[in-house]
């Protein structure tokens, strides 16, 4: 059986694969635009602390044979305090400034974080094997699924809905998205901001963590991993719009989907997709896709 | 300008300095590397410190005029006037593209945009035929300029190198002193208010893009006859961090700074990458925090301020 | 051209730090300098210093720090390891500086053949060798229909080239490739890309590090069950982190193997009382290429390039590496085998992995000079 | 027996290196309501912040209900029972005006109810699901003084909130002080209009250069007149 | 002969998602007045002025500008045809002094703005005329300070001076006396005066004293829509003014302020 004169394998694998880049791609954009959103931040490290994610798990199960399972707990726990530390250390004191500080002060540590992994392991990457749970494929009779990347997509449409059901529907969401505008105010309505934000920077980072553990199993864990990536969900975020979270994580999904076909019919063109996505977007609504227009 | 007589004797002191930098045993390849990218973080100040646009993609200019320049000179033999004024048409008209599609949104947008479309640059540049791909361009000869004056010794590219770079900072001294950087400064200040004067302020901000990568391009351009090749580093998002860096340690919207911040990254680099390997780039890193943090005026800027408070000082003494 | 005093220097410049720094690495360092101290530490009553770099795998890393080197330390020979991109830049520098330039780890056969220059040495293996051992022998034990997952550089783009010559020669047929980026993180769409191609070989044109992860994505997505998967270029290293359960029957080209011979097997042992594994074929060349240089500055009695130039393309090695010698083109011309890793219960001491299924005369395995397009070459 | 709500001795401030406030005190009585007045400048909306906290560095003695909050951070300081209203409103554009209503959290029993505000200011319930800076400036005056009501503090602080608003909706506010002040809400008004501040308040205080130049109660204000004249202009 | 309205809207109406902010509004501004708009808080008086300055495009309705149907031009076209706004909250540049502000606004009609190749003098002709207008409000003391220095009140004064210097026809204010203390009100009303001369003047205001003072004719917007207009005694008897905005009668006269 052939689709466009592709084999259906191939082309359903691609889409698949382009599935699971998307799923990604939303659970990182996500996470930025919480992180933005709340502290007027473009976190630049975050990429950094979804690479740290992935090497935390790896180291843990290299030392101390830490489970795949366990450490899908304990590495966002890992990233959320590496997270919370970095807004006390560092981010607390640039509250009020123009964002763009944030953007190259994240910079900044993206580097250190990724200089310093280099630096003790390398650049070359190792493998994190698949949770013996997990392993294998499901054959679904049109096309043979590995059973991981199913659970990928699945565990990152779970956390992203979750996230964004804590931010639009809950009280403290509101305090969030208030404490983003003028933090000073909401703090003196009786808010404790200096403690949320922390709180909603470590989360952020731990989500980065937490697709840095579930990107572990499929692709080489490297120092570069995350830098690799962030420039897309950049691009991501700026199709999407910053706007809105769903708005962030239904982009991801669909580009990456959109990357996923463009390497079926013309793979060429596969690494700048997304990013011609954007200029067109851009175009026509230059407030991306779910944006406020201005 | 503030403090005018102190600066023309900085300025007369660099400029022997330079003119002299061979004979006092410089490496005058070192040098040439430091005064490329000393231009490149000028380009790039024109832009962020007298226009207020952060672009996190100028590696895409610097980088693209170095293989448009090191293409025509290498596979068409022009020469190296020729190849880099190529290159910095070419910077030119792709920052004119750039500023076409960003400059529709602000501030973090901005920056993000700039830095998604370079990435797009990067790989068009990894994967055309005349690049080189990984292996970049490579054994690009200097030539004669303008057919007459051969460059491959070091000492004749070296003063082209050096006359280029004081053109080109007079050149960018100029435009933020013009009719045109009044404008600049006057959207930096307070853009809405630029707009209810009359100012259309996307084509000044857009003109101040292309000028801004013109001049990147350039830097880019002499960069590749100089060494004699265009690789993936100079396109790379890590570059356009670089000289972020650079105009940020030496400080944003002064002259003087984006010139001593490549001095420092540059021989910081040179005389790190033996010694620590990838530490390199952790300290790098730690310069950002550090300046970012401690130090947003930059070295030139802070120095400025303190000379500043000073004269307020004995002024009210 | 080097100044004929002070100490005499070598460089080597390397990926380090990379997918390929096991199989050259810091240990191909120490290779260089353990040449230097068995020659004694000093040659002409100069002292040897040996220089070293990390290339990162950039091109414009390598040929600035070369261009350094040469410029500001009088350095009297460059050793370049592995990648091809960045040895074909440094060969240009070299010969812009008139300095003897050995390369050792980068396989791209456009070294001594377009790119060729007159201080150019290819010493250890090329491209075309590994097409014409390896490839050959697989096409002729009936992998006729070829698709090749390239790295997406000068050595991935050669060795593709080559090898895809020899397919043809021999009679199959190229049904298309795809290429990776250098040390690419995920195969997976790159395969499937592959599969679809429904060739009987998938060949991997890449090495080190993206040669064992493309192997390990093969297996997970099942390209095994319908293509057979052969790696164009194997070092024992990857053939050791892969495991022989993995890659039990692979036949593969190399230039050298550390139980080939009493002198092969003595080197083997020094370097694994320090390292704990086997020299590649690469490390050891890097000791013998140092060795053949320092005897030819002890021969001409300078370190001038010309006359050590002229003298290393005069004379037969002969050491534990190789019987060759260089020819007009730069190309160091040797034997080259044809192994087959052996399986589980074959393998009886700790890296005892190959078994020799052919050497092949260097006259065959390498271009010969009639086809040579190096324009060092007279017709 | 009426007991002291707000006393505030030598307090000074500070924005970055400029010192803004050079000494003030002031007390504040439960359920009085006291005027700032002073010229553009002369510190009061920085005597505001700096009860609340959020001026620079600050220095002194501030004591709420007899509590020292001068080392306090902002939201410990309004969890002490203090209103504040800001001068540049502060409302919220990512909320809704219904939910920037909400925001405050309730830090005592003893607020209004919703229905009592929406009755008070209708603009705001027929634009409830507005984004909170769509409305003009007018209603966002309203909500900004609306949403302190909510919450139980007792001590309010509002600065300018006549500004800006229409004739009616002013007449509005003044009867709104005065329910307020009838509640036993106690209140510091910083005020650039006079003529609103002038009936509402049981004292004045005249701010000049960072520091307490005069003070006065209402039944003196007839014979102050000139005084009046000479720092503020009226 | 120039015609008797400057400007002239026709079923100028803006709707957001459904709310009408203004409703069906046609104005007349007689060329030389001081024209007030006011009207109750949400009234759509700002929305009004950004629609005039097309910060807004309007859902329906024309402007007609000197004859000109101006609806569907851009922010910076209009500003250029002598229409030019000052801001609810005041618009300067801080960083720069006081006199390159003023020379901001005069730079504009010199054509050179995009000459990035020619040196800053080429501007100091404008200087003269710069410190000209910094003098009709008083600020000449002040040229070269830095605009942050200013006190507000000032601020006001410069940015009059360098609406001024744009040589508008047809100036727009936006709550002039917003946030001023009361002798500063009473400067940028006999400011406003003065500066009116010659040209005409729309103004949105809450103080009654400016607007019964200096106006030559009144408007009152309600939601959206024209209920009054005509002179302030008329329209301050109006009962659905006063009811709408001015409140009990007795304050009617003298303001709330
Ligand atoms: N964020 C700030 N940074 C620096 N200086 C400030 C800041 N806010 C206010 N100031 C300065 O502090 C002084 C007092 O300002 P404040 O706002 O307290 O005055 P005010 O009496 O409320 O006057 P206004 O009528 O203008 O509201 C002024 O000189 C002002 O310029
Ligand atoms: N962008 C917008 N989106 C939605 N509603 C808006 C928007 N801008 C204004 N409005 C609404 O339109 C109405 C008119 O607002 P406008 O700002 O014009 O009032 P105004 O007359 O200037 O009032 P004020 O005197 O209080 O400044 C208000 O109810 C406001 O909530
Ligand atoms: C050591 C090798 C893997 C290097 C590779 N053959 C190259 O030429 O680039
Ligand atoms: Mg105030
Ligand atoms: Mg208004």
């Amino acid at each position: 059986m052939e689709i466009f004169g592709i084999p259906h394998q191939a082309f359903l694998g691609q889409l698949m694969l382009g599935l699971v880049n998307g799923a990604f791609y939303a659970m990182l954009s996500l996470g930025l635009a919480v992180i933005f959103g709340l502290l007027d931040i473009v976190n630049f490290a975050h990429g950094a602390l979804y690479m740290v994610g992935a090497f935390a798990a790896w180291i843990m199960l290299e030392r101390w044979g830490v489970n795949y399972w366990l450490a899908l707990v304990l590495a966002p726990l890992v990233v959320g305090v590496l997270g919370v530390a970095i807004e006390r250390l560092f981010l607390k004191h640039l509250y009020g400034l123009d964002p763009l500080y944030g953007l190259l002060l994240t910079f900044g540590l993206a580097l250190i974080l990724e200089g310093a992994f280099r630096q003790q392991y390398g650049v070359s990457g190792q493998s994190y094997p698949v949770p013996e749970l997990l392993s294998g494929a499901t054959n679904l009779g049109f096309m043979i699924l590995p059973n991981y990347r199913a659970w990928v997509v699945l565990a990152s449409i779970a956390v992203c809905l979750g996230t964004w059901f804590l931010i639009e529907r809950t009280r403290l969401g509101a305090y969030l998205r208030a404490g983003t505008e003028n933090a000073k105010l909401v703090q003196a309505f009786g808010v404790n901001v200096p403690l949320m934000v922390m709180l909603t920077y470590g989360a952020g980072a731990a989500l980065a963590g937490l697709a840095g553990v579930l990107a572990a199993p499929i692709i080489q864990v490297t120092p570069l991993m995350g830098s690799n990536l962030i420039i897309v969900v950049f691009a991501v975020v700026v199709i999407g719009g910053m706007g809105s979270i769903l708005g962030s994580v239904v982009t991801g999904l669909g580009l990456g989907v959109v990357e996923g076909l463009t390497r079926v019919f013309y793979p060429e063109a596969s690494n700048v997709v997304v990013f011609v996505v954007m200029v067109i977007v851009l175009m026509l609504r230059p407030a991306g896709l779910f944006g406020k227009s201005a | 300008m503030r403090h005018s007589k102190l600066t023309t004797v900085t300025y007369l002191a660099i400029l022997a300095l330079l003119l002299a930098a061979p004979l006092l045993g410089l490496y005058p390849v070192f040098v040439m590397k430091l005064l490329c990218f000393a231009l490149f973080a000028c380009a790039f100040n024109l832009l962020l410190g007298f226009t207020g646009l952060l672009s996190f993609g100028h590696a895409a200019f610097f980088g693209f005029a170095a293989y448009v320049t090191g293409w025509f000179i290498r596979s068409q033999g022009w020469t190296p006037e020729l190849g880099i004024l190529a290159g910095v048409v070419v910077a030119a008209l792709l920052g004119l593209l750039f500023g076409a599609v960003a400059i529709r949104r602000q501030g973090i947008y901005f920056a993000m945009i700039t830095l998604a479309l370079a990435q797009m640059v990067f790989f068009i540049c990894l994967q055309a035929p005349f690049t080189g791909g990984e292996d970049g361009l490579q054994g690009v000869p200097r030539g004669s300029l303008f057919g007459v004056l051969s460059l491959a010794s070091d000492t004749a590219m070296y003063y082209v190198v050096v006359a280029v770079f004081i053109a080109c900072f007079l050149g960018i001294s100029r435009i933020v002193t013009s009719p045109f950087g009044q404008v600049l400064k006057m959207i930096r200040e307070n853009e809405p208010r630029a707009v209810s004067l009359g100012y259309e302020v996307d084509r000044y901000k857009l003109l101040a893009f292309v000028l801004s990568a013109a001049l990147a391009g350039l830097a880019g351009a002499l960069k590749t006859v100089v060494m004699g090749f265009a690789t993936l580093s100079d396109v790379h998002w890590s570059m356009s961090g670089e000289v972020i860096l650079m105009s940020l340690l030496g400080g944003v919207g002064t002259f003087f700074g984006p010139v001593f911040g490549a001095g420092i990254v540059i021989s910081l680099q040179n005389l790190l990458a033996d010694k620590v390997g990838e530490w390199v780039t952790v300290i790098i890193g730690v310069i950002f925090v550090v300046c970012v943090l401690a130090f947003r005026k930059g070295v030139v800027g802070e120095l400025l301020a303190w000379m500043d408070r000073r004269k307020a000082r004995t002024q009210q003494a | 051209q080097p100044a004929n005093n002070g100490p005499v220097r070598i460089g080597f410049i390397t990926d380090m730090s990379s997918l390929y720094a096991d199989i050259d690495g810091p240990a191909g360092a120490e290779m260089i300098k353990w040449a230097v101290q068995d020659f004694g530490g000093s040659v002409l009553g100069r002292p040897v210093e040996v220089l070293t770099a990390d290339h990162q795998n950039k091109a414009d890393v390598a040929s600035s720090k070369a261009r350094e080197w040469m410029d500001n330390q009088n350095l009297s020979m460059l050793v370049g390891g592995t990648s091809s991109g960045t040895a074909l830049a440094m060969a240009k520098v070299a010969a812009e500086k008139k300095r003897p330039f050995i390369s050792i780890g980068a396989g791209s056969s456009r070294l001594t053949n377009e790119d060729c220059t007159p201080y150019t040495v290819h010493y250890a293996y090329d491209t075309v060798a590994l097409a014409k051992v390896a490839g050959s022998a697989l096409v002729k034990a009936g992998s006729k229909n070829w698709y090749f997952l390239t790295a997406d550089y000068a050595f991935g783009h050669s060795l593709e080239n080559d090898a895809a010559t020899v397919v043809k020669a021999n009679g199959g047929t190229v049904a298309g490739s795809v290429r990776h980026p250098l040390n690419a993180s995920d195969f997976s769409s790159f395969l499937l890309q592959a599969q679809g191609s429904k060739a009987q070989i998938l060949a991997l044109a890449n090495a080190g590090g993206d040669f064992t992860n493309a192997m390990k994505a093969a297996k997970e997505f099942g390209i095994t069950k319908n293509m057979k998967v052969a790696g164009l270029l194997v070092f024992i290293n990857d053939v050791h982190s892969l495991g022989l359960a993995n890659t039990e029957g692979l036949q593969l080209a190399d230039s050298w193997y550390w139980n080939q011979d009493d002198a092969s097997r003595k080197f083997a042992k020094r370097f694994f009382d320090k390292y704990k594994r086997m020299p590649s074929s690469l490390q050891a060349a890097d000791y013998s290429a140092t060795t053949a240089y320092l005897n030819a500055v002890k021969a001409v009695g300078s370190t001038d390039s010309d006359k050590i130039m002229a003298h290393l393309k005069s004379v037969q090695q002969n050491d534990f590496y190789t019987k060759g010698k260089v020819r007009a083109d730069g190309r160091m011309v040797h034997d080259m085998y044809l192994f087959q890793v052996k399986g589980t219960k074959e393998s009886t001491t700790p890296w005892d992995y190959y078994k020799t299924v052919a050497k092949v005369p260097g006259e065959q395995a390498f271009t010969s000079l009639a086809d040579s397009k190096c324009s060092l070459v007279k017709k | 027996m009426t007991k002291e709500l707000l006393r505030i001795e030598d307090l000074h401030a500070w924005y970055g290196e400029s010192h803004i406030l050079h000494g003030v005190n002031l007390a504040v009585q439960q359920g009085e309501v006291v005027c700032l007045l002073g010229r553009n400048g002369a510190g009061r909306t920085t005597t505001l912040r700096a009860i609340v906290g959020l001026t620079g560095t600050r220095k002194g003695s501030v004591r709420i209900n007899g509590e020292e909050a001068i080392r306090l951070p902002p939201h410990k300081v309004a969890r002490l029972g203090v209103g504040y209203c800001p001068e540049e409103r502060g409302i919220f554009a990512s909320l809704s005006a219904e939910e920037n209503l909400m925001l405050p959290p309730v830090i005592a029993a003893g607020g209004m109810s919703v229905d009592d505000i929406y009755a008070m200011f209708p603009n705001l319930k027929e634009r409830a699901a507005s984004p909170g800076t769509r409305l003009s400036g007018g209603e966002q005056q309203m909500l900004a003084v609306a949403r302190i009501l909510r919450t139980g503090a007792r001590l309010l602080l509002l600065d300018e909130i006549s500004e800006g608003l229409a004739p009616v909706i002013v007449q509005k506010l003044a009867e709104m002080i005065r329910a307020l002040k009838a509640r036993g809400y106690t209140i510091v008004l910083v005020e650039q209009n006079f003529r609103f501040a002038a009936p509402l308040a049981d004292r004045f205080y005249v701010m000049e250069h960072g520091r307490i130049v005069q003070q006065f109660a209402q039944a003196e204000l007839q014979g102050n007149t000139a005084m009046l004249q000479e720092y503020l202009g009226v | 002969m120039p015609a008797e309205f400057i400007l002239e809207t026709q079923g100028l109406t803006k709707e957001f998602k459904g709310f009408v902010a203004v409703n069906h509004v046609d104005l007349k501004v007689r060329r030389g007045h001081i024209h007030a708009l006011i009207g109750p808080n949400g009234a759509g008086k700002t929305t009004f002025f950004n629609l005039l300055t097309k910060f807004l495009p309007p859902t329906r309705g024309t402007i007609t500008y000197n004859g000109v149907d101006i609806t569907h031009e851009k922010p910076a076209q209009t500003a250029r045809r002598g229409i030019v706004r000052s801001f609810q909250i005041s618009a300067v540049f801080p960083h720069m002094t006081v006199l390159e502000n003023v020379r901001a606004a005069l730079q504009r009609n010199l054509g050179t703005s995009f000459h990035f190749w020619k040196p800053e003098s080429s501007l100091s002709h404008l200087h003269d005329r710069a410190r000209q207008l910094l003098a009709t409000v008083g600020l000449q003391e002040f040229a070269d300070e830095l605009t942050v220095n200013l006190p507000y009140g000032r601020k006001r004064a410069l940015e009059l001076a360098t609406t001024m210097a744009l040589e508008p026809e047809l100036m727009l204010l936006d709550e002039p006396t917003q946030g001023m203390g009361h002798e500063d009100v009473s400067r940028v009303t006999e400011l406003i005066k003065k500066v009116s001369a010659g040209r005409t003047i729309l103004m949105v205001e809450h103080n009654m004293n400016v607007v019964s003072s200096i106006a030559d004719r009144i408007t009152v917007l309600q939601r959206g829509a024209i209920i009054a207009d005509g002179p302030y005694a008329e329209v301050s008897a109006n009962p659905q003014v006063i009811e709408a905005y001015m409140g009990s009668t007795d304050t009617a006269l003298q303001g709330a302020h």
